[in-house]
């Protein structure tokens, strides 16, 4: 597998090879991208209508599964419209800023032993600053539509995600402090052994609350509250360009999804089943229990948001990674060495 | 990999860019994200050094740690400007600063 | 000696100085002010491409958490508050521009030459420190710099949440 | 697991902030936290003290805690012999002193608030007998120092209550001053406050024979032991001892007996080695100590409030400490802070309970024939009262001997004045016994009652601890005890045993209790009224505590506040006086100074002015207060800085 270092000042010859590679990779993440974005809608129609005693989706193909497919060969037919007074450019840019960033995590999600992209050093940070990007994407599209309720919703979107990364990064460093390694890979391999649900069971918590905030999904679903905002930063959208919001809401599910297996989970490790088949059925799981909270929570109020995040998650996240350090720390006999 | 001159040429262009956008931009706002590309390109100028100019091994990371100090500034600097900005906007309804002229005599 | 840059790598360096300076001159020049924040941003994606040309890739990532994430997005926020959609058509640079290019063309060339004058030694290999390494030295070396930033952070955001506050909201 | 020792102080701590922030949730249930969390640390201490008592080895765990160059500082945990009697007597005591006052606080609405200030105290204890160095050993000394605050002054809305809080902190305040500069002396000389580096260092400098060296370390003994004086009540930093009264009767236990006042004598013998080095220091202790334990007891002899007794001896038990410490009798004196603990935390839980029966009222005079109404009380109390008047078997009586032993083989005369003392105390004691559960009750309105059995229990715990604990120390079991201090070889003054010295010390114990039979019993043959007349002006002194209150009023605080009203008649008078004469002077003057102004100096001035007038209009051009402006000029200067210094370089 040629490495960028390799790319940028190896031989002219393996070019070619490694553009070969890049492509390739390209074309697999997007697949599955599409796919999984799909699989993911047609899933939550079903979950949630079986919550309700529904059937859901039913007329197209088995039990409705083609049921995406036809949505979006719907939106694909529909008018593009675009309001009279919006920032154009911004407003053609913003749904392509918000889906690259989602479909750039991919790089780093370890689906199996070799299964990586790239398994860059600092893959988990690279996952979170490429999804932060997103957030500009959100408050293009709030923008540009020079619509009082989507200027509202991308405010709120940013507010809330701003505030519930915090908490969220600093979950996830109770995981890097045991495993001494910010790259994917090793911190799944070293999840040999124990999962590092047990060991982190409070980091676990966080990470899923912040996370559910920071896709925007009930219980925190404000940025979208229909009774308020109608749809938020997206009221506006239509067509191809709404599609892109959608499939990229779902692509962020599944990415935070595959980092909390990733990192809590044990990552492609299980008996009997090819890896790949245990990283996704652990994945899809914490994105059943997402889904079940949606159907299952009220929305938060705003106040109470922002102070959940700042009052309590923080706070708790804090003291997770005081403890965190200091076990390791007594653990490596009381001399702090760190590198050394 | 590329040599040094070139990364210090691009940062010597962002840092004219700045200082221009700096000295025309009639927006707070606009000065204040001219400042941010100046700071950048100090930046980039540390990190560039590091890796190419050093005497020892131990000081290898001399220049990323500049580098992140720099970014923890600006981001501090950024802050209590743009919050000086809303003050601005609240008293005067502008952040045009060839409107305010407080400081005159 | 380092081994020369692959064409590949040169492709890759003209693209992003491209999006770096290209955006950078859009980000000064844009009468639209949420456009040029949105130049800001790609600019500072370039200089994290840099970076990563410059195995530097702690900072990169660093640098597009801080500035993509934190503080491009303060910027859009006060634009959001402050800016009517409306004055976009405004004209938006001062009446010095010429004086300020005359400056400005000045200082680079005055830079270029010191630059290109100035008899630089490159090491003969270049090893990029781990994270682990900046870690480290950034909790002994550099520790006492690191506490002042952090009090200096500790500071900013006191004042700035003191000074964005409304007044009559004091009791 | 060396750190073992590091958890004991940290689960009080962990109580408090548990306890802090929950207190109204918690509500009763306070009590069980912090009582869970001391008994924890209990079996914990027994554990360490087991394995140091086993290995005879010094348990040290610490950690690199900050670096700045190549100094580091290390924090960390040691524990040898004497830190573990420490830690298990502070645990042992501080327990039963918690559980009973789960009986003594119980209904009052801060009950929550006082347990989680009494986890703070046992925190700060723990941490100053398991620090490893004097830095440790100083924080966790101030935190004592404000819970002691906190808990004296704990009916701060009693205004003596309040007073007595702010005189311990600022009273003790002086002696921390003395310790932190002592502090700054003997890391400036040593170069180290880590213990096992000053058990090198120390006599390594101190065989230089350089004098500037000595002088600064027997400065810096002295200064700690000044601390010791603020913390330790010692004379004549003593006074805000006897007014920590004013705190709930639990707190009195705790600091007269297991922590705040043990403190001071454990940092003397913590740095024992700076005292073994300079006996000149040593010497001071010695004095200050017997001067101590002498005059608090003169000064027990006559007062009426049954704590302020039991404060007074507190005061003169502590001085027979310093005193052996002083003397270099090491490890008798720890042994007596052991004995001590125990003996002087029942005195007070039982002088407590009788004020809980007593319907909180606490002069003796009232008092009298409780015996039937509270036999656990009367008894516990009563072996409390022969320990700690040095009657055999029970443990005072052999600690107090071997002091004894070692001032009569080192000073006669601290020796004699240690055997009067004896003397006093258990006359006093006795003095106290008697008034109180004897004869019949003088205020006959008050319906006195047992407590409850939370408060019986420790009580009886503690008795056993005070009548047995002196038996694995006596030389029948070959001074157990005190060899399990593992006493470092510079302290080591053995002393022969000696009858004579044994002897005498029973003899004045039954002395004095035969005295105050005859003086307090309820048939007195001795009217104690007819024997204060007949000490006069002695009688009064001692009732009135030496007037040392009021001479610290007369020469500190009323100078000081007389020297603030004369200042200010100085000022008032003299200097406005002065002032206001110079200002008519002045004006006389400046009355002819105008006529020159206004016509020459107001020319000159104004041909100025029209000049910078002129001069402005031009400059004036470029402050338009634009800061666009500005920045242009600025960065032309910066432009021509740079391009000059480029030309510089060539």
């Amino acid at each position: 597998m040629p490495s960028p270092e390799t790319a940028l000042s190896g031989e002219p010859e393996s070019l070619l090879a490694v553009f070969g590679w890049y492509i390739l990779a390209s074309v697999l993440v997007i697949g599955f991208v599409t796919v999984s974005a799909m699989f993911l809608i047609w899933w939550e129609r079903k979950v949630s209508a079986h919550m309700q005693s529904r059937l859901g989706p039913m007329r197209v193909g088995w039990h409705g599964w083609l049921q995406s497919i036809a949505d979006a060969l719907k939106l694909l037919q529909k008018e593009n419209i675009i309001p009279a007074r919006a920032d154009r450019p911004v407003f053609w840019m913003a749904p392509v800023v918000v889906f690259i960033p989602a479909f750039l995590a991919y790089v780093c999600i370890p689906f199996g032993p070799r299964l990586i992209a790239e398994d860059l050093t600092i893959g988990l940070l690279y996952i979170l600053a490429i999804t932060s990007v997103a957030i500009v994407g959100i408050f293009m599209a709030g923008w540009a539509s020079n619509n009082k309720y989507s200027s509202l919703g991308a405010m709120r979107t940013v507010a809330q995600m701003v505030s519930y990364e915090v908490p969220l990064l600093l979950s996830l460093l109770g995981v890097v402090i045991l495993t001494q390694s910010l790259s994917m890979q090793t911190i799944v391999e070293s999840q040999a052994g124990i999962w590092f649900i047990a060991l982190q069971p409070l980091g676990f918590l966080i990470y899923i609350t912040a996370a559910t905030a920071e896709v925007n999904r009930t219980p925190f679903d404000i940025p979208e509250a229909e009774s308020e905002l109608v749809a938020g930063y997206h009221t506006e959208y239509s067509g191809m360009k709404f599609a892109f919001f959608f499939v990229a809401e779902y692509t962020n599910l599944f990415t935070i999804a595959a980092i909390a297996t990733a990192l809590f989970l044990g990552g492609w490790h299980g008996p009997l089943l090819p890896p790949v088949v245990w990283f996704l059925l652990k994945s899809y799981f914490i994105v059943f229990l997402l889904m079940w909270f949606r159907w299952t929570f009220p929305r938060v109020r705003i106040d109470q948001m922002i102070g959940l995040g700042w009052k309590v998650l923080i706070p708790l996240s804090f003291l997770n990674l005081i403890l965190t350090s200091l076990v390791v720390l007594l653990l490596q006999g009381g001399s702090a060495g760190g590198v050394s | 990999m590329i040599p040094l001159a070139p990364f210090l040429v691009v940062s010597a262009a962002l840092v004219a860019i700045g200082v221009f956008g700096a000295l025309t931009r009639r927006s707070a706002l606009g000065i204040l994200m001219s400042i941010e590309l100046i700071i950048n390109a100090a930046a980039l100028n540390l990190v560039a050094f590091s890796q190419h100019i050093r005497t020892s091994d131990a000081e290898s990371t001399a220049g990323q740690m500049f580098a992140l100090f720099a970014m923890a500034i600006a981001a501090a600097a950024a802050a209590v400007g743009l919050s000086i900005v809303i003050c601005i906007y609240r008293n005067s309804k502008t952040v045009n600063v060839d409107k305010i002229d407080l400081m005159r005599w | 000696m380092t081994e020369p840059a692959s064409l590949l790598a040169w492709i890759a360096f003209v693209c992003l100085v491209a999006v770096t300076v290209g955006s950078a001159v859009l980000v000064v020049t844009l009468r639209n002010l949420f456009h040029a924040v949105l130049a800001l941003i790609a600019s500072l994606l370039g200089v994290a491409g840099l970076y990563l040309m410059l195995l530097a890739e702690f900072v990169a990532a660093i640098h597009v958490l801080i500035y993509v994430g934190a503080v491009a997005t303060l910027f859009l926020f006060v634009i959001m508050l402050t800016v009517r959609i409306d004055d976009a058509a405004l004209r938006q640079s001062n009446r010095q521009v010429i004086p300020a290019i005359a400056l400005c063309g000045a200082g680079l060339a005055l830079l270029l030459a010191a630059l290109l004058a100035a008899p630089w030694t490159p090491v003969e290999e270049i090893r990029p420190p781990g994270v682990q390494q900046i870690g480290h030295d950034m909790l002994t070396t550099y520790l006492l710099p690191f506490e002042v930033v952090s009090l200096l952070l500790l500071v900013a955001l006191v004042g700035a949440v003191t000074l964005a506050r409304r007044e009559d909201q004091r009791t | 697991m060396d750190f073992l020792p590091a958890l004991i102080p940290v689960l009080p701590l962990l109580a408090f902030a548990v306890i802090i922030t929950n207190g109204r949730r918690l509500g009763w249930s306070a009590c069980l936290v912090a009582v869970g969390a001391s008994l924890t640390s209990a079996v914990l201490a027994a554990l360490v003290y087991s394995r140091v008592l086993l290995s005879h080895e010094t348990l040290a765990w610490s950690f690199e805690w900050v670096r700045w160059g190549e100094t580091a500082l290390r924090m960390g945990v040691r524990i040898d012999g004497l830190g573990a009697l420490m830690l298990f007597m502070v645990t042992v005591v501080g327990t039963l002193i918690e559980i009973y006052a789960i009986g003594y606080m119980a209904g009052d609405k801060t009950f929550s608030r006082f347990f989680a200030f009494v986890s703070l105290f046992m925190a700060g204890m723990l941490g100053l007998v398991v620090a490893d160095n004097l830095l440790l050993l100083f924080v966790s000394w101030e935190i004592m120092g404000l819970c002691s605050y906190f808990l004296i002054g704990f009916y701060f809305h009693r205004p003596s209550a309040a007073a007595a809080g702010i005189k311990a902190f600022i009273t003790t305040r002086i002696g921390d001053v003395g310790l932190l500069i002592g502090m700054i002396l003997l890391w400036w000389t040593a170069g180290t406050l880590r213990f096992d580096e000053l058990l090198l260092a120390v006599p390594a400098l101190a065989g230089l024979g350089d004098a500037h060296v000595d002088l600064m370390l027997t400065a810096a003994a002295l200064l700690i032991f000044v601390g010791t004086i603020g913390k330790s009540a010692q004379f004549p930093l003593h006074v805000w001892l006897p007014d920590a009264m004013e705190g709930p009767t639990p707190v009195s236990a705790l600091i007269h007996a297991a922590t705040m006042v043990a403190a001071g004598v454990f940092l003397v013998a913590r740095s024992f080695i700076l005292f073994a080095q300079f006996p000149a220091a040593l010497t001071v202790v010695a004095w200050v100590g017997g001067f101590t334990a002498l005059f608090a007891a003169l000064i027990a002899l006559t007062q009426n409030d049954i704590k302020r007794v039991l404060a007074y001896s507190t005061l003169s038990q502590l001085g027979y400490m310093v005193m052996a410490l002083g003397l270099g009798a090491y490890a008798a004196g720890m042994f007596h802070l052991i004995t001590h603990a125990f003996f002087k935390a029942l005195l007070f839980m039982g002088a407590g309970a009788v004020i809980h029966g007593f319907h909180h009222v606490q002069d003796m005079r009232r008092m009298g024939g409780l015996w039937g109404k509270m036999p656990w009380t009367a008894w516990t109390f009563l072996v409390a009262t022969l320990a700690i008047s040095g009657i055999p078997p029970l443990s005072g009586f052999w600690s107090k001997d071997e002091i004894l032993l070692g001032a009569f083989h080192e000073s006669p005369v601290l020796w004699v004045a240690g055997t009067f003392t004896a003397f006093l105390t258990a006359f006093y004691m006795f003095r106290l016994f008697f008034m109180t559960f004897t004869g019949r009750q003088r205020d006959g309105e008050i319906h006195a009652h047992e407590s409850p059995a939370v408060m019986i229990l420790p009580l009886v715990v503690l008795a056993v601890g005070a009548a047995l604990l002196g038996i694995p120390g006596s030389p029948w079991m070959g001074l157990w005890v005190q060899h399990s201090l593992d006493v470092p070889a510079y302290a080591l003054a053995h002393h022969h045993h000696s009858n004579l010295v044994m002897g005498l010390s029973i003899a004045v114990a039954v002395a004095g209790i035969a005295l105050a039979w005859l003086m307090y019993a309820p048939r007195p043959t001795i009217q104690p009224a007819r024997v204060a007349r007949a000490m006069g002006r002695l009688y009064t002194l001692s009732l009135n505590k030496f007037h040392i209150d009021e001479i610290y009023a007369a020469l500190i605080i009323n100078p000081t506040r007389a020297l603030a009203r004369g200042s200010f008649r100085f000022d008032l008078g003299l200097i406005d006086g002065a002032v206001n004469g110079m200002g008519w002077l002045q004006r006389a003057l400046a009355s002819l100074k105008g006529l020159f102004d206004k016509w020459v100096v107001d020319g000159i001035v104004n041909l100025l002015a029209t000049i910078v007038q002129a001069l402005s209009a031009v400059f004036g051009l470029i402050q338009t207060g634009r800061v666009h402006n500005y920045l242009l000029l600025a960065s032309l200067g910066a432009l021509v800085i740079a391009c000059l210094t480029w030309w510089n370089m060539g």
